[in-house]
C-alpha cells in the first residue's frame, strides 16, 4: 500500500463522515435510542477484520491470530445479531395504532 | 501477511470487492432509512442484510480456506446474540447496548491483535507491516488497540452503573485528571516504541498486550466518575469510539467497507452525543470531567424539610378530578421506566379517554436515562404515535390543560430551570406543566431527581404531589376510574 | 494504477454521490438559480486536468497537448471566474430589508 | 503520461494532496452552506476559496513547469469571465448559466483530447494508458469526450434559445429517436475500436476526434426539439453532466478532487432536475423526448375569440380599487421577467403599504423559467425576503385576500389544472388565485402561457383583465396611486 492509496482511504473517510453527519442531523429524538442501538450494529462490521485474521488454509494448523480471531469473530457477532435484533424489537414497536 | 495481496487477486477478489461496494451503499441507504419513523423498520432489515452480504463476500473473497474456526465463532455468537436480544426487556435497553458496544470493542482490540500475530515479516512493526503503508498502518494498529480497549472496559463500567450492579454515583480518584493523562500518554508511547524502535517479535507482542492492558484501566478510571445519569451520553460517545475503532482497523488491513461503516457509526454516534448535551443544556466536557452530581451541596438534594407547603392527594381524588377533566397532558419521566408503569398508564389514558377526554403525551428530550426512552416504553405499551408530542410542540399548550400527569419526571418539570440562574439546571428548556389548571406528580418522595435539585413544581398553588411508587398509584387510580 | 486504486476511486465516487444528493435535497426553491450556478462554477474543477495536460517542463517545447490544454485552462476559467461571480450577485440580492 | 507518477512524490506531492483533500471538504461544506439563504453567500466564497486552494495545489505539484501557457490560460480566462459576470443582467442569468455550462463542457472535452495527445506510450489506447488503469481509463477518456460534447453543444443551444437568438419552438426531424441513437451508438463504438483494437496513434486520435464530432452533433439534435421553456431543465442535467464529465476525468488521471467535485455537482444537478420536474407534474422522460409544446392542437393557444365573458379593466380602475384594499397578494410570472417589471412592482407595493394594505408575494416554484426565478428578481428589487412566501405557505389563505394582482403568470394560475383532466396542466399544483375577492391579471393579451392551453381563469366572474405591457401597466398605476 503505498501513499496514494492511504490518501483515497482518507477521502473515503472525510467523505464517510460528512455522509453519516448529514444523515443524521435530522432524525427525531424519538429514534434515538433504536438509532444508537442499530448503529452499534453496524460497528460490528469489525467481524470482517475478524474473518481475516483467523483465516488459515484448508489442513494448516492453526495459532494465535486463528484463536484471537475466532474469539473476534464471536464477539463481533454477538455484537451485530443481538445488535440487529434488539434494534428490530424496539423500532417493531412504534405502530400507529394499538 | 497478505492480506491485501489476496483483496483483488482473480474473479473471487473482484466480486467480492463488488460485494463490499454494494454493502456500503445498502448501509448508507438503511442509516437514510433508519432516521424515519415509518421506514425505520425496513431500514434496520436493510443494515442486517449488508451486514451479511459483507460476510459472505467476505467469504468469497478469502477462497479455499478451513472454514471450521470463523464458523465457530460466527456459531457462538449468533447464538449468544439471539438469547440475548431475546431475554432483554424494554426498560433495560440502555444497559443492554451498552454491553454489546463493549463486545465490539473488544472484538476490534482482538482483531488488531491477532492482525498483528499473522504478521510474517520481521523488525519493527513499521517494516513487518510494510506491503499496508508501514508506519501508517502500524499506528492505526496500535490506535485500534487503545480505542477498542478503551470502548470495552468503558461500556463494561457504563452497563454496570446502568444495571445497578454497580452505584450509580460517581467515584471521584484523587488526582484522576492527571492520572487519565498518564494512562493516555503511556500506551501510546509505547505503541510509537513498537512501531518505530522495538525489532524482536516477542518483545514487540508483549509491548503491545501492555498496551491493551493499560487502556483497559484506563476505561474504567475515565467512566466512573461519571454519574449514572450520564450514562447515556457515555454509551454514546463510546458507541461512537467503536466505530471508530472499526475504521482504524479497516485502515490497518486496507478494507474501504470498514472504514465507510466505521466513519458511519463515529460520526452518527457524535451528533447523538452533541444532540443529548445540548438537550441537558451541558457541555460534553462538562460530562466527561465535571462529575456531575457528587459534589453537589449536601442537603440540595431537598430533603422534606426544605419544601414549604406542599399539597398531597390520594389516588381516589386524583381519580376523581381526572373523571372531569376533558384536556389531559400526561408526562412521563424516568420515574415511570424505574416502576414500569407504561402499561398503567395506558390503561389509564384510554379509561380517560373512554369519558370522552383528550388525552396527549408531552415527551422531553432528556426525559429518562436515553433519548428516545420514553417513546420506547410508550411504544410498547402500544400508546399510538400520534399522541406523542416533542416539547416544542406542546409546550405553550399547557395553559388550556385540566390535568397535567407528571409520573416520575422531575427534572425535566422543574421551573427553576428558567428562573434560578444559580440552578445547575438554569437554561435547560422544560416542560410548563405548572401552568396547566391542576397538576399531580407521582414519586415515592420529595427526592430529587438526576441533577439532584429542589424542585419548585412541588410547592406550586395548583401542584398536588400523590406520594408511592408509580405503577401501584396509577393501579389505584385505574381501580377507582373503573369504579366511579 | 491497479484494480484496487479503481475500486478506490468508485468508493470515493458513490459516497460523493451520496453526500451530494443528502446535502441537495433539502434546499429551498429561492435558491435553485444560485446553487445551480454556483455548481456550474465548481464543475470548473476540471481547470486541474487542464492544467496538468499544458504543463510543459522549463524550457521544453510546446506541443498539441499544451495547445489544447491552454485553450481547456481557459474556459475552465471562464467557467469558474464567471459562476463564483454571478453567484455571488445573486446571493447578493437576497437580504432581509430593502 | 507521468500524471501519477508525479502525484506522490516528495513534499511536494504530499502537500499537494493535503491541499486537495482540504479543498473537497470546503466544497462540501460549501455546498452545504449554499443550501440556505443566510449562509448562501458565504458558502458561495468558500467554494471560489476551496477552488482556489485547488488550483494553487496543484502548482505545488507539479513543482519545476514553464507556467507560461497555464497562466496565459488562467488569465484569459479570468478576464473574460469578470466582463461576461459584470456584465449580465439578472434577467439573462438563465442563459448565462448555459452557456458557462457550455464552455465547462468544452473543458472536459479538450482535457480528454489533451490527456491522449500528452501519452507517450504505444499500442491500443488501454495499453497507453496501462499505468493509469489500461481499458478503465481508456473508457473513461471515451466517455469524457462524449459527455463533455453532449454538455457543451447542447448548452449553446439552450443558450441560443433563451437568448432568443433561435426560436424558442420545439424543432422535430423526422427520425429523430433513431438519429439521435445513431449518433450515440457511432462513438461509444468508435471508442470501443480506439481502447482496445487501434494501434498507430495517429489513427486514435482521429478517431477521438471524430467522436467529438459526432457527439457536438448529437448534442445539437438532442436539444432543439425541447421547447424553450423547457430549456432550464435541460441546463439543470446538463449542468449535472458537466459535473459527471470532471468526474470522468479525474477517473482517468486518477485524481480524486475531480471525482469528489464533479459527482458533488453530478448529484446536485440530477436532484435539482427531479425537483423541477416534479413541479411541473412532468417525468424527465417527456421532457426531454415529448416535444412538449410542438404538437398542441392548433387554437389551443387560445385565440381570443376562444374566451367568452371575459372582462377587462384599465390602469386607473386597479388603481382606484387597490387603494381600498386591506389584504394584497402578488402573483408574479414569466412576463414579469419579460417586462423587466418588478422594480415597478415593488414601487406599488410600497405605495400600497403606505396606503395601510399588507403586501404579500405569493411564488409558485415554476413560476418564470428557471426554479427560484421569481425570487432572484424580486431580490434585485429589493423585495424583503419575508414577503415572499412559497405556494404551500399561502395557498389556503387566498380567500381571505381582497386583491390577488397576477404579473405576467398564466399556467401557474390556471385553474383548469386543478378540475379538468384532458388539460396538458392537469395534476400541476397551481395557486388559487381564483378564490380572492378580485383578480387583476396583467398580460399583453389573451394569449396562452408556456404549456400553450386555455386558461380559465381569464373568463372567472371576479377576474379582469389589464391588457398591455407589464411595465407600462403597472407605471400607470403607480401614477394614478400616487395622484390619487
Ligand atoms: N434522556 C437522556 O438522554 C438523559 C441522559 C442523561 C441524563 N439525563 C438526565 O436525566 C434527567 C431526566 O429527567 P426526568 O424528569 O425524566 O427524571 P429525573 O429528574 O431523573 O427524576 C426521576 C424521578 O422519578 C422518581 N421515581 C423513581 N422511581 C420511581 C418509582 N418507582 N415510582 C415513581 N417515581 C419514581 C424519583 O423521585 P422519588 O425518588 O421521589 O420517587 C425521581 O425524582 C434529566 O436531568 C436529564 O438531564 C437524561
Ligand atoms: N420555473 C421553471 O423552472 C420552469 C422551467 C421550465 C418550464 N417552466 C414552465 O413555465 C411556465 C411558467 O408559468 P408562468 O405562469 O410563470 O408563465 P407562463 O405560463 O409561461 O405565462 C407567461 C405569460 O406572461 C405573459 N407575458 C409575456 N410577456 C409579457 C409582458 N411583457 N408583459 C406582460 N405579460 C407578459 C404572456 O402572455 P401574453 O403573451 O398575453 O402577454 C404569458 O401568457 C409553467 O408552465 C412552467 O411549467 C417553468
Amino acid at each position: 500500500m503505498d501513499t496514494g492509496a492511504i490518501l483515497m482511504l482518507l477521502y473515503v473517510f472525510v467523505l464517510a463522515c460528512f455522509a453519516g453527519y448529514q444523515l443524521i442531523s435530522k432524525v427525531p429524538p424519538t429514534l434515538h435510542t433504536p438509532l444508537m442501538s442499530g448503529a452499534n450494529a453496524i460497528s460490528g462490521i469489525t467481524i470482517l477484520g475478524a474473518m481475516l485474521a483467523t483465516r488459515v488454509g484448508p489442513g494448516a494448523p492453526f495459532n494465535a491470530s486463528t484463536i484471537l480471531g475466532m474469539f473476534a469473530v464471536a464477539l463481533a457477532t454477538i455484537n451485530v445479531v443481538g445488535g440487529f435484533m434488539v434494534t428490530d424489537r424496539m423500532m417493531g414497536m412504534f405502530k400507529s395504532k394499538g | 501477511m497478505d492480506f491485501i495481496a489476496a483483496n483483488m487477486h482473480g474473479w473471487n477478489g473482484i466480486i467480492a470487492n463488488f460485494g463490499y461496494l454494494a454493502s456500503v451503499v445498502m448501509f448508507m441507504l438503511a442509516i437514510m432509512r433508519m432516521g424515519k419513523v415509518k421506514t425505520a423498520r425496513s431500514g434496520n432489515h436493510l443494515a442486517a442484510a449488508a451486514m451479511l452480504l459483507a460476510v459472505v463476500s467476505s467469504f468469497v473473497e478469502m477462497g479455499k480456506i478451513n472454514p471450521a474456526f470463523i464458523i465457530a465463532g460466527l456459531v457462538i455468537g449468533a447464538a449468544i446474540g439471539v438469547v440475548m436480544a431475546k431475554r432483554v426487556q424494554m426498560t433495560q435497553m440502555p444497559e443492554m447496548v451498552a454491553l454489546l458496544n463493549g463486545f465490539g470493542g473488544l472484538a476490534s482490540t482482538l482483531v488488531g491483535l491477532a492482525t498483528f500475530y499473522s504478521i510474517s515479516g520481521s523488525g519493527t512493526l513499521a517494516n513487518q507491516l510494510a506491503s499496508q503503508g508501514g508506519w501508517f498502518a502500524g499506528i492505526n494498529l496500535v490506535l485500534t488497540l487503545i480505542v477498542g480497549s478503551v470502548t470495552f472496559t468503558g461500556s463494561i463500567i457504563a452497563f454496570l452503573k446502568l444495571s445497578e450492579k454497580m452505584s450509580g454515583k460517581p467515584i471521584l480518584l484523587p488526582g484522576r485528571h492527571v492520572l487519565n493523562a498518564l494512562l493516555l500518554v503511556l500506551p501510546l508511547a509505547l505503541g510509537a516504541l513498537a512501531v518505530w524502535s522495538l525489532s524482536s517479535n516477542f518483545a514487540i507482542g508483549a509491548v503491545l498486550i501492555l498496551v491493551v492492558l493499560i487502556t483497559c484501566v484506563l476505561g474504567v478510571t475515565v467512566v466512573i466518575p461519571i454519574g449514572g445519569g450520564d450514562m447515556p451520553v457515555v454509551i454514546s460517545l463510546l458507541n461512537s469510539y467503536s466505530g471508530i475503532a472499526a475504521a482504524l482497523a479497516g485502515f490497518t488491513i486496507n478494507e474501504p467497507v470498514l472504514v465507510v461503516s466505521g466513519s458511519l457509526v463515529g460520526a452518527s454516534g457524535m451528533i447523538l452525543t452533541q444532540i443529548m448535551c445540548k438537550a441537558m443544556n451541558r457541555s460534553l466536557a462538562n460530562v466527561m470531567f465535571g462529575g456531575f452530581g457528587a459534589d453537589a451541596p449536601a442537603g440540595a438534594g431537598g430533603g422534606k424539610g426544605e419544601y414549604k407547603n406542599v399539597k398531597s392527594a390520594d389516588p381516589e381524588t386524583v381519580a376523581m378530578q381526572m373523571a372531569d377533566a376533558q384536556n389531559v397532558v400526561i408526562v412521563p419521566g424516568y420515574g415511570m421506566a424505574v416502576a414500569q408503569a407504561q402499561h398503567a398508564v395506558r390503561e389509564v389514558a384510554k379509561l380517560l379517554e373512554a369519558k370522552g377526554a383528550t388525552v396527549r403525551y408531552a415527551i422531553h428530550p432528556v426525559a429518562g436515562r436515553m433519548p428516545g426512552h420514553m417513546n420506547v416504553l410508550l411504544a410498547e405499551a402500544n400508546v399510538p404515535y400520534e399522541q406523542l408530542f416533542e416539547m416544542d410542540a406542546i409546550n405553550d399548550d399547557f395553559r388550556n390543560v385540566d390535568v397535567a400527569l407528571v409520573i416520575g419526571a422531575n427534572d425535566t418539570v422543574n421551573p427553576a430551570a428558567k428562573t434560578d440562574k444559580t440552578s445547575p439546571l438554569f437554561g435547560m428548556p422544560v416542560l410548563n406543566v405548572e401552568e396547566a389548571r391542576t397538576v399531580f406528580t407521582m414519586k415515592r418522595s420529595l427526592g430529587s431527581g438526576f441533577a439532584g435539585v429542589k424542585n419548585e413544581l412541588f410547592e406550586c398553588q395548583n401542584n398536588y404531589m400523590v406520594y408511592g411508587d408509580a405503577r401501584k398509584t396509577l393501579e389505584e387510580i385505574i381501580k377507582a376510574l373503573k369504579e366511579g
